[in-house]
């Protein structure tokens, strides 16, 4: 059942130490927000989940939050490497970085399932490659009509799911639209979750009779938080900064420059500096 | 004959790779220039999908990462990326598959995960992403890399994403349907599997290039085909709408900032 | 690749003699157009699909069309029996009728799996019930991580999906809004389709981000037959005729009458017939 | 008291089963009106889900079929067949399901497929439809049946969709995780599973109606708890509110012909 709440309230109630965390977005909706305050809540051990680990895991990784990770994709998009999880798996600083590497259709595949309540999915995928090597939780399945041998893996289930949409109501029912990603299978697998989103509203816009909402009885924490995805973008509020995408590169290669940075945009702010990156501009749909 | 770069040629190859009715599954960088410029020239029909789940986009500028609203804002419509790795790209619903890479063998399997041991590397990469199924879900596979000798590599530090496996027969004997990779574009040739062997054998050089220096450029024993032809060079359209894409995608990611 | 034909030429090119034909619709969007046209044209030894065969299948097994189905749900909604497919298989009028019969689960995932290019679907179902023992179909597969056993059925893959939508643009693309069924996904599994819609429109509307559209390269024949749904309804055009429906159970209920009615409204008719039900009211979501 | 026909009085009592934060799967026709009795009276915030893919609805008038435009018109949201079946109710995301069916036995499974054989049955009904899952995926189950000897069966046809099994622990042993049938709400009586054998028990008989006449339309000897309680009559309230629904759906659909 939703509960609208602060920021610190809702990472505080749904995210522990040891947790498995899901912090998603497909380049889209991008919980920056919400990291930031993981980190500054100092939570330790995580396993984190996610296709496409960016700038917010490289700074969860960084800070020494994390121990695990499973994902498919981890870089800076068009730019190239994220220094701290280089760090993080090269050199075990600031420790040791456990990795579950899959392939992105393994991980779009093991979300649905676990939105579906399934234990594991099937696909047809990991043929010929080196990933099955170093990846015990890569099987196979044979069809019992074809005999095809299909790829398996177990569904995600995480502990928490925490993701960025552009609106909720005062029920909380939570409205995504633009490139979706898997943030609404991340919410529906995950146990416990916390949205922020750009506003909460009275009444969700009629935007289509098939709209993509995650029903409030289905959503843990609602929070607002508006400018809560930035660098990442929120389509009909504001595009995605790709110049700091850019500026990350230099932040984040050393170490002291990287904490700097930490130290004077993270650990000594709040999530209302992020509202100065909040607008609405025309919408393709609107 | 226009000034141009080794790069542009490169782009302007893979671009001409691409027709009309293709549905395309688009990755970031080269060949997402490729595909935008096909479509702004020779192509304008040309079906792009990113893997965010944008069907049909149409960007007016090149998007820095897979995701860009851009892409989204464009598109015919957006479906969820478990959908587009089911129903769109496991569906077999994809004709060409644009990949790259960090290293590329003979047969064109690709390594995006690491240099070095997997467990100790030396140069942690980004890693598969979408590879390992475009690989082997899309009708057939263009790669598209730059030559070098850390590049093109005897033997792949680590196998994310095949091509033609080990030659010959051995791609099918997995049970793979699809073609794998017909093009392999370079900054210096164009290459294509030898019908038999399946091995990358240069088809066409591109002008002022030679020999030597794919030879050069590789870390193994390059093939030939009997006939070599030389690869046209980019037109002055073709230059002018490439040129005119990255400076408007420039301004734009300058802005953005 | 679409193609816009006639109805006529469609299901001439489409649908053949013996194949294995999937005309859905959940209610809302059944092409009822599209089935009459088959009708007429005498297609024989069909093997039908569909969740919720209805008053179209009524009718196509009634006139003889049909040899197999494959089903999970045959009735008149709110109403009562279909007579037609109870006289096919109490007595084997006008054709013995085989069933291949599942869950609405089942179906649906079996739709879900052809169109996701598998060769089947596994999901949580078919527990202690008897299906299983009249349907070998139905297998099991375990989960190779938690050892539960699931149910395994092998995907949909029809020759023709026939579907009714609101829309298509002039290249070819579909747009379908409001109750959705398994229309998407029975196109995608298919080999070929045929798609009637409302109306061919210059370009589709921009109702949404993320609107249900099947690009034209997927789709086959695109067919305008305005009112081509009724008595089922067109979402934003024209609602259910719930008054037909209870109709029918006494046009239906013997041969004779049925007989009449077949040859005065289908075998006597084309699909312009259907345009004096087609109307566009007011949406919800404009 | 108000006078009141007992299929209204099953009507009534199905509704006060329902909780104002249930999620409720609802089948067409008595859970249909059961339903949405409840949310125009004591369960405003009720969340009601249809299998044809609408999410949380609030129609103004009873749908014929699962799939009628009110439901979606008045819909939070609709998503497809497969997304419904398998991230809702497979999901685990429904806590009681509405069923019904053509028999029901001592253990509160249903047939809804054939009377007869399968082979060659004397009354082929529709089938089972969503039951068979939401049998078993719903965190419980309400089962809403006007009570015969030909519906209220010694033993099934046919089960399309488990109830209690054999009674005891066999469904669990099933691997089963949910309740199963918790209330079974018949012209007559309300019945519960017994705590240990799991057989449906008489708990609460309607107003006028007696033991006996519960028996003689039962086809196996019926089981009254240690305690049983009288069904309290439909207020005015809910009598008023059900027949205004029906009313309204009535005219609806009449108009619509």
């Amino acid at each position: 059942m939703a509960r609208i709440s602060s920021l610190s309230e809702a990472i505080q109630s749904a995210v522990r130490d040891g947790d498995t965390v899901a912090l998603e977005g497909f380049t889209h909706l991008i919980p920056h927000a919400a990291g930031h305050e993981i980190v500054r809540q100092g939570r330790k051990e995580l396993t984190l989940i996610r296709m496409t680990p960016d700038l917010i895991y490289d700074q969860l990784i960084g800070m020494g939050c994390v121990s695990r990770l499973v994902f498919s994709w981890g870089g800076n998009p068009g730019v190239g490497s994220l220094h701290r999880l280089r760090d993080a798996i090269e050199n075990g600083w600031p420790q040791k970085l456990e990795l579950e590497e899959h392939s992105h259709a393994a991980m779009a595949n093991a979300y649905e399932a676990g939105a579906a309540g399934l234990p594991c999915a099937i696909f047809r995928g990991y043929i010929g490659g080196d990933l099955p090597k170093v990846n015990s939780k890569i099987k196979r399945v044979t069809c019992p009509f074809t005999g095809e041998e299909l790829a398996a893996i177990p569904a995600h289930r995480p502990d928490v799911a925490v993701i960025h949409a552009q609106r909720a109501d005062k029920a909380g029912n939570v409205m995504i639209e633009g490139v979706l990603g898997v943030q609404k299978e991340a919410v529906l697998a995950s146990k416990r979750s916390v949205v922020t989103v750009e506003e909460i509203v009275d009444e969700l816009p009629e935007r289509s009779l098939n709209a993509v909402v995650l029903p409030h009885w289905t959503v843990g924490h609602v929070v607002e938080v508006p400018g809560g995805a930035w660098p990442s973008y929120a389509q009909g509020y504001y595009p995605r900064n790709n110049g700091f995408y850019k500026e990350w590169d230099a932040i984040s290669r050393e170490r002291d420059s990287f904490h700097t940075w930490m130290k004077e945009n993270v650990l000594s702010k709040g999530p209302e500096v992020f509202a100065k990156y909040a607008r609405k501009h025309r919408m393709a749909a609107e | 004959m226009a000034d141009y770069k080794p790069n542009e040629m490169m782009t302007v190859a893979a671009a001409r790779a691409l027709k009309n009715d293709d549905v395309c599954f688009v990755g970031i960088g080269q060949p997402s220039a490729a595909c935008n410029l096909a479509r702004l020239t020779h192509a304008p029909n040309i079906t792009l999908i990113y893997e965010s789940g944008t069907l049909a986009t149409k960007p007016n500028i090149l998007p820095l990462s897979i995701g860009d609203g851009e892409l989204c804002e464009t598109a015919l419509t957006t479906v969820s990326v478990p959908e587009m790795f089911r129903y769109w790209l496991q569906g077999g619903r994809i004709k060409v598959g644009f990949l790259g890479g960090a290293q590329i063998d003979r047969f064109a399997n690709l390594n995006t995960t690491v240099v070095g041991p997997y467990d100790k590397p030396k140069v942690r990469l980004p890693g598969g992403g979408g590879a390992p199924e475009i690989a082997t879900s899309c009708g057939e596979i263009f790669i598209i890399m730059a030559q070098g000798k850390r590049s093109f590599v005897d033997k792949l530090d680590f196998v994310t994403s095949i091509g033609h496996v080990s030659g010959g027969d051995s791609r099918a004997k997995l049970g793979v349907k699809t073609k794998g990779p017909t093009k392999l574009i370079t900054d210096l040739a164009m290459l294509e599997p030898d019908p038999e062997t399946k091995e990358m054998t240069v088809v066409s050089i591109h002008p002022g290039v030679t020999r030597e220096q794919i030879q050069e450029n590789s870390g193994w024993p390059i093939k030939f085909a009997a006939k070599v032809g030389e690869t046209p060079p980019p037109t002055q359209r073709e230059l002018e709408v490439l040129r005119d894409l990255h400076a408007q995608t420039n301004r734009a990611h300058a802005e953005a900032a």
